[in-house]
């Protein structure tokens, strides 16, 4: 029983983070219909990032977060304007091709700028724990989820309940209308396009003490991404929290008392069945 | 409570699509204040002409100025700063968002803010079956229900000059009457009004003067009544 | 012997500069460069220089194809590479069919050369050889009767799999867990406490490069102890950037190596020295050294060889006995394996986060701390 | 006062009627032109091989893709059906490439109803991520079920017989192979531009609503499409499989590989006649120049082409060019 | 005459909105039968449950005395029933002569002959000048042309028309007008949704009328004109 537990607990840890890899995937689906291939290495950009002040700074990487995610919102609306804008008009396949051609010149300017081998930081808390009875809890894990939870339940509340928030789903859903209404969508697009990157970076940053950093590792972020914001919902925010945990636990229990070779393909088996069942996640209202 | 000086000028407008050309040479002046009709056939050119005056197509050549400012050279979103507000052909609204949200979004400006609530309840005794549909999704409405929607949205800004592009298309004969009666309230108002309608009958009725534009050329100009009048105007446009 | 002079006889060498497995195309390329250099130095090819000409597959097994026909066309005799099993396969399949020999350093694979073909060489070990000094340990060690196994679920995890459970069962150990997991984004936490529910003395992993850190870390979170943490791939757990990243949760680790600074082959200490330069103070990884030797062993081919025709090239090769910093090179068929280097791998444990040689014990440098002292009794 | 019309319109702006029998020839004539790639080319003969195979195979996803506007992005999943069918009949029960390859185009015209009969109620984006789902899956199970398909470690393809006195393991023969299956899939391609069939996908794609109204069973030609290009696919993957000699799970079903069929697809121009087979050429032939001349910055490089085609030609290049020959 | 199309009880609902409440619908063989009613009274939802576009709530639906409730959209349209989309669905990347040729060859599975009946009734259209054009360069009026001619290409037994006419001029109008007359010739059944009432009132043979998706009145154009009910919930005392 105490095993359950601890890896249903290790699960739902597990699943905050997963959170916050599909969280910035998710709003920019929403918000421009781009489905970002390259999601998994802005993650990656985050890291990179997160490792260059940590050994330049010298001080904790959860310190250098804000300094962090300030990188990755100006990238994200660098990229916006000079790539995503002028093909705003082109058909939905268009921007899928040029997320694919930003995440590979990315990753391989993260090669030549830091080179191939894999980065690992030691950090106190890479392996330091805390307990509650005879359950443990991983501490990084834990400021991870705290965080995830802060700022995915910020931004929602932020889209739901707000003018801006409105401004930005009004310009996704018709950006001529958008413009009558006087809402510079252009400037909401970039908006958007950085707080998802910053989001990924967030991300990167977070991860960073636990797993590591290689320039191509991108990819097997995107996926895992894909999957938590189509449990959760594209589009919607606050289910991606639900989304992640979901396949956080699944994938914990499937591992442990299935196999663990097959660990991704159950995150994938929840991830088809949610598509055909409840194909607007399960979390949001259900357009059938 | 009327607005000084603020008329909207077109001078030689030309627009068009890719490498089709619309608006040949439009000119035409809205004075503040004035209800006035543009009207045409199918394919004249009318929807260009409002989409050049709100910067959603960039003219090719010509001016379009409003007061002082050159609208040409300015961006949708600015434009509406000003106090031009449209109501588009085709309703084009938030599909994913509630009946209530799409107003709201039309009053987002911090000029238009604090007015928000009273306008809001101005559009609801407007149309009371919005206020019914407050929280369905713009999507599932109804045609004539979405018409409405989007004629509320453009009234939620607290516009100076109010483009309508066939605010009656598709709505009810109760519905239409109400329509044309909302349209004079608003310019009672003092709110400029430059209306384009196929319900050219009542267009014209109701509007200081008109234009009639022809495969992107105004042919023909003057007080709406005296154009309702005219021989060439009942034979092409109202088959009488 | 003067520098060589005169036309130069040309190799190819195709390895991954690029990709994702561009970490050990960087490592081949300082091996080959550094070969090439002592060897023209030296003299040469019988006075004509040594040249390796090194193409990127660019981590695609179609692009090695692409570049392996290039070198068959333009009268190359042998081609040295590549990295990923997952190329090197292919290209094996390819250069047999050509018939001209392809000599392999780096690939683990047992498959490499199990069967293998008559025109397929491999210098570094396979991945019996990588386990094989576990079990003698083992056997030293005694009180050990349980294994369990966890690897990457990929070509090399299960060709190491296949080697644990094959000697696990020649010398009665029990195994009590045998996995793969999925690489990528790696939470261990589940499987591990599984494992640490049914407890075993060994715990024998095979990873790449930074699954290896995370799952150690992983390891220390969920308490799970054992008498033996074992790297029995070697890749991952036998690489600088294990302890550098792994701190105190690597500690007391064992792991296989094909090679360590420490082994008394001539001028291995010097080697690594002048790679570690050459690499911009990057820690070399014992790929470069094999590659160093690969590059060597098919200099001493060319010398020996009556005709520079791949066939005449294949005779030579067979022939091979050559000591290099890496060890001694020949090709042997033993085991159902054909054109193997038997090569004997090493263990290393991390000990004050540094590897110490601790078996075989003619070359070992240190003792084994064993067994592995439980995590809540470290500090 | 002159009376309008009743619409305004402009010219042609896409004169398609009646252009099926200048692009046949264009057709008959490349083809022409590429059988004596190998005696012109004998040193690339394997770069011909990839970019004639891919080519083949991305006219193949394009049949569900371009035309019918169902972006899959898990056509690795035929790729490996065909390539794993083929070798394990003949590494298990000495079936002949040939008949393997048959019964792969069998099996993954059975998964494709399947997989199809599932999946396309899911709309755009959706079906995308399906598609992703289920070749994943299959990747990872492949991975895993070794008794089946030799599992992660991979499986090598020993001698074949010869195919009509042909050695299939020559790249020569493997070109023409190649070429002959790149004929087929234009040739479908050239159908679907003029067929009712291939009017009833391009509705589909545009409007599915609209298309039903018309009589169309959206999902019944959809899994037809599927069919089709599955099993073009999966004869492309038999042959890659030969072309190799040696694969496992991992690259044969690879996220990659299917994203890379789309990527040429869309490259050169979706849903036209030639679009594939430029996406192809420019990508697996341009990757090739790019590695030669650009050491270690070849996939950079490969990012910034891809960028740059899709800012100056987001319809594709073949669309680009007849937009451009036409002004 | 005989029946084409008949209704029992037919119900839609919305959540908690019934949009369509157990309506009894009938025409007859070339008959044009008008359906008006307020805005959201249901008509377009109507159109939509016939077409088989919505899956029925409760209820029947008989067409040429067929049950036909639960057939798929696209079998209805091989039986014979044509339709609009109030909100106008062209193709938009094909011509328009490839528009209706989509339609056209649910009759002529040949291409040549389904070519020929397409260029047929773009003429009938007044669209032929416009064949080679792609569909997104027409006009609000060419769009609607293009809606009723692709269903026109089905060879319809049964045509539901929603405000095909709304957004014409009068002088278009009426030209559209003439065109509905001429297709009820040929022998099509037509159903349609107008808010025009010159035109409604007509055109229709026979009107039935809608509010709150109920029917509350059905007769002449003249009867329903002067129906109390139908003043006060629609027409207005204007
Ligand atoms: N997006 C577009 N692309 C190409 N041509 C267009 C586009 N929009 C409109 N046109 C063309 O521009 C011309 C004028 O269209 P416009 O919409 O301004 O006419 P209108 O007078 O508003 O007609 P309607 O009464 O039908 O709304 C038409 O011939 C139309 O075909
Ligand atoms: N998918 C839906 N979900 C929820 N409500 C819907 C949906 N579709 C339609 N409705 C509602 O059903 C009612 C009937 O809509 P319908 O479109 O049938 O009206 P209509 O009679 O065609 O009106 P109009 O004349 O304005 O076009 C409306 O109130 C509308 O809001
Ligand atoms: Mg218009
Ligand atoms: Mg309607």
């Amino acid at each position: 029983m105490v095993q359950f537990v601890q890896i249903v607990v290790n699960g739902v840890f597990t699943g905050g983070v997963y959170a916050i890899i599909g969280i910035g995937l998710s709003l920019i689906f929403g918000v421009m219909r781009i489905v970002n291939f390259a999601h998994g290495v802005f993650l990656v950009v985050g890291m990179f990032t997160t490792l260059f002040f940590f050994e330049r700074l010298h001080v904790d990487p959860f310190l250098v977060i804000p300094l962090v995610v300030l990188v990755g919102g100006l990238l994200g609306i660098v990229l916006e304007r000079f790539l995503l804008e002028p093909i705003v008009r082109a058909p939905e396949h268009a921007s899928i091709l040029m997320t694919v051609g930003i995440g590979l010149v990315l990753s391989n300017l993260l090669l030549f700028a830091f080179g191939d081998a894999p980065q690992i930081i030691n950090t106190r808390y890479s392996t330091s724990t805390w307990h509650l009875g005879p359950i443990t809890f991983s501490t990084a894990l834990t400021i991870a989820f705290v965080l995830t939870v802060v700022v995915i339940g910020g931004l929602a509340l932020i889209l739901e309940r707000t003018d801006l928030g409105r401004s930005i789903r009004a310009a996704a859903q018709n950006a001529d209308a958008a413009e009558l209404q006087g809402i510079n969508t252009r400037r909401v697009r970039s908006l958007v396009f950085g707080i998802g990157f910053a989001l990924a970076a967030l991300a990167g940053a977070l991860l960073l003490p636990q797993l590591f950093a290689h320039p191509s590792i991108g990819p097997t972020y995107t996926l895992k991404a894909f999957v938590v914001t189509v449990l959760g919902g594209m589009g919607n925010v606050a289910g991606a929290i639900g989304g992640g945990l979901l396949l956080g636990v699944t994938e914990s229990l499937g591992a442990a008392y299935v196999s663990s070779s097959y660990r991704d393909a159950f995150g994938l088996a929840a991830f088809l069945l949610v598509l055909l069942l409840r194909p607007a996640g399960l979390f949001g209202r259900s357009r059938t | 409570m009327r607005d000084p000086g603020f008329t909207l000028t077109l001078r030689h407008l030309q627009a068009g699509y890719g490498d089709v050309q619309v608006l040949w040479d439009v000119s035409l002046e809205v004075r503040p204040g004035e209800l006035v009709a543009l009207i045409g056939a199918n394919g004249a050119g009318k929807t260009t002409t409002l989409r050049a005056v709100a910067s959603l197509l960039r003219a090719r050549d010509g001016e379009v100025q409003f007061g002082t400012n050159r609208l040409d050279r300015m961006s949708a979103h600015d434009i509406v700063n000003l106090g031009v507000a449209m109501v588009p052909e085709g309703r084009q609204l938030f599909n994913q968002m509630t009946v209530e949200e799409n107003l709201l979004t039309g009053s987002s400006l911090s000029r238009t803010r604090p007015l928000r609530r009273s306008n809001l309840d101005r559009v609801y005794a407007l149309f009371p079956l919005l206020r019914e549909r407050r929280l369905q999704e713009a999507s599932t409405l109804s045609g004539g229900e979405q018409q409405m929607l989007a004629i509320g949205r453009g009234l939620m800004s607290a516009p100076r000059l109010l483009m309508l592009d066939e605010p009656s298309l598709g709505l009810a004969p109760t519905i239409v009457e109400e329509v044309f009666g909302v349209v004079q309230d608003i310019r009672r108002e003092g709110i400029t009004v430059l209306l384009v309608e196929q319900n050219v009958q009542q267009a014209l009725r109701i509007a200081d003067r008109a234009y009639v534009l022809e495969s992107g050329r105004i042919v023909l100009a003057g007080p709406g009544l005296e154009l309702l009048q005219s021989a060439e105007v009942r034979r092409a446009y109202l088959g009488i | 012997a003067a520098p060589a002079s005169g036309e130069p006889i040309r190799l190819g060498a195709i390895s991954s500069l690029t990709g994702s497995f561009a970490t050990f195309g960087s490592m081949e390329r300082a091996g080959y460069a550094l070969a090439v250099d002592d060897i023209n130095t030296a003299g040469g090819i019988n006075g004509r220089p040594l040249l390796i000409d090194l193409q990127d597959d660019t981590s695609n097994a179609n692009t090695a194809l692409t570049v392996a026909e290039q070198f068959i066309r333009s009268g190359v005799p042998l081609v040295l590479g590549a990295y990923s099993s997952s190329i090197t396969k292919p290209l094996a399949v390819y250069m047999a069919r050509q018939r001209v020999p392809l000599l392999n350093s780096n690939s683990a694979d047992d498959s490499i050369t199990k069967p293998g073909s008559d025109y397929v060489f491999r210098v570094g070990q396979n991945t019996d050889a990588y386990v094989k000094p576990l079990f003698g340990l083992f056997k030293q060690l005694g009180g050990i009767k349980t294994i369990a196994i966890l690897v990457s679920n990929n070509a090399l995890g299960h060709s190491v799999e296949n080697s644990l459970v094959t000697q696990a069962k020649d010398g009665d150990y029990q195994v009590v867990f045998d996995q793969a997991y999925d690489e990528g984004l790696t939470d261990f936490r589940p499987v591990l406490n599984r494992i640490k529910d049914i407890g075993a003395d060994v715990l024998a992993m095979s990873s790449y490069e930074a699954d290896a850190v995370a799952l150690m870390r992983q390891i220390k979170e969920v308490n799970l102890n054992a008498k033996v943490f074992a790297g029995a791939g070697a890749t991952g757990f036998a690489i600088p950037s294990f302890l550098k990243g792994g701190g105190e949760a690597v500690e007391y680790v064992i792991t296989s190596a094909a090679w360590s600074p420490d082994v008394h082959y001539p001028r291995a200490h010097e080697l690594f020295a002048r790679l570690k330069a050459f690499m911009g103070g990057v820690e070399p990884s014992y790929h470069a050294i094999r590659s160093y030797a690969g590059a060597t062993v098919a200099a001493d081919a060319l010398r020996r060889a009556t005709t520079l025709t791949p066939e005449g090239i294949r005779e030579t090769l067979l022939a091979t006995r050559l000591t290099t910093p890496f060890g001694t090179v020949e090709f042997k068929d033993f085991n159902g394996f054909h054109n193997q280097n038997p090569l004997p791998s090493i263990l290393m444990q991390v000990q004050r986060n540094k590897y110490i040689t601790v078996w075989p014990p003619d070359v070992a440098v240190g003792k084994v701390i064993y067994p592995t002292p439980v995590w809540t009794a470290r500090k | 006062m002159r009376r309008t019309p009743p619409s305004g319109s402009h010219p042609a702006t896409r004169p398609r009627i009646g252009a099926g029998t200048s692009s046949l020839t264009g057709a008959l004539v490349l083809l022409a032109l590429l059988t004596f790639y190998p005696a012109a080319f004998p040193s690339f003969i394997t770069l011909g091989v990839t970019i004639v195979l891919f080519a083949a195979m991305a006219s193949a996803w394009d049949v569900l893709g371009g035309w019918t506007g169902q972006l899959s992005l898990g056509h690795a999943v035929f790729v490996g059906i065909g390539a794993y069918t083929m070798a394990l009949l003949v590494l298990r029960n000495g079936v002949a490439p040939w008949w393997g390859a048959m019964v792969g185009m069998g099996a993954s015209v059975v998964v494709a109803a399947m997989w199809g009969g599932v999946t396309f109620r899911l709309r755009g984006p959706y079906f995308a991520l399906a598609s992703i789902a289920v070749a994943e899956m299959t990747r990872i199970v492949a991975n895993n079920w070794a008794r089946l398909t030799g599992g992660a470690e991979g499986i090598s393809l020993p001698t074949l017989p010869l195919f009509l006195g042909l050695d299939l393991f020559s790249r020569r023969v493997e070109f023409y192979m190649a070429l002959i299956l790149l004929g087929l899939a234009l040739a479908v391609a050239w159908w679907l531009q003029r067929s009712r069939f291939g009017y009833h996908l391009q509705a589909i794609r545009e409007d599915e609503d609209a298309a039903m109204a018309l009589g169309i069973n959206p999902t019944r030609e959809k899994v037809w499409a599927f069919l089709a290009s599955a099993a073009l696919t999966s004869l492309g993957g038999s042959l890659y499989g030969i072309f190799l000699g040696f694969f496992e799970p991992r690259g044969m079903f690879s996220l990659d590989l299917s994203v890379q069929l789309a990527l040429m697809a869309y490259i050169g121009g979706a849903g036209t006649l030639f679009g594939p087979l430029i996406g192809a050429g420019l990508l697996v032939g341009g990757s090739e120049v790019l590695r030669i001349y650009f050491p270690g910055k070849s996939l950079f490089v490969y990012g910034v082409l891809i960028i740059l085609v899709v800012l100056f030609a987001p319809d594709g290049l073949s669309t680009a060019v007849r937009r451009a020959r036409r002004a | 005459m005989p029946e084409v199309l008949r209704t029992e009880r037919l119900t839609r609902v919305f959540g908690g909105l019934v949009a369509v409440n157990e309506v009894e619908f009938a025409a007859e063989e070339g008959e044009i039968v008008g359906l008006i009613g307020p805005n959201g009274a249901g008509k377009t939802t109507f159109f939509n449950l016939v077409s088989g576009a919505l899956r029925v709530s409760g209820g029947r639906i008989f067409f040429q005395g067929r049950e036909i409730t639960h057939a798929p959209a696209y079998r209805r349209a091989e039986l014979g029933i044509g339709r609009t989309f109030q909100v106008m669905k062209p193709f938009p990347r094909l011509t328009v002569m490839e528009n209706v040729l989509v339609g056209a060859f649910l009759r002529h599975p040949s291409r040549l002959a389904a070519e020929r009946w397409a260029a047929e009734i773009l003429k009938m259209m007044g669209l032929s000048e416009f064949a080679a054009a792609s569909a997104r360069s027409l006009t609000t009026a060419g769009r609607k042309r293009l809606e009723i001619a692709r269903a026109l290409a089905l060879n319809p037994t049964l045509l539901l028309l929603d405000e095909v006419v709304a957004g014409l001029n009068p002088v278009e109008a009426e030209g559209t007008v003439e065109l509905i007359r001429r297709i009820r010739d040929r022998g099509t059944t037509i159903i349609m949704v107008e808010h025009i009432m010159r035109v409604i009132m007509g055109l229709s043979d026979r009107i039935v009328v809608l509010t709150h998706g109920r029917k509350i009145a059905e007769g002449t154009p003249p009867q329903v004109a002067s129906n109390p009910d139908v003043i006060n919930a629609y027409l207005g005392t204007h």
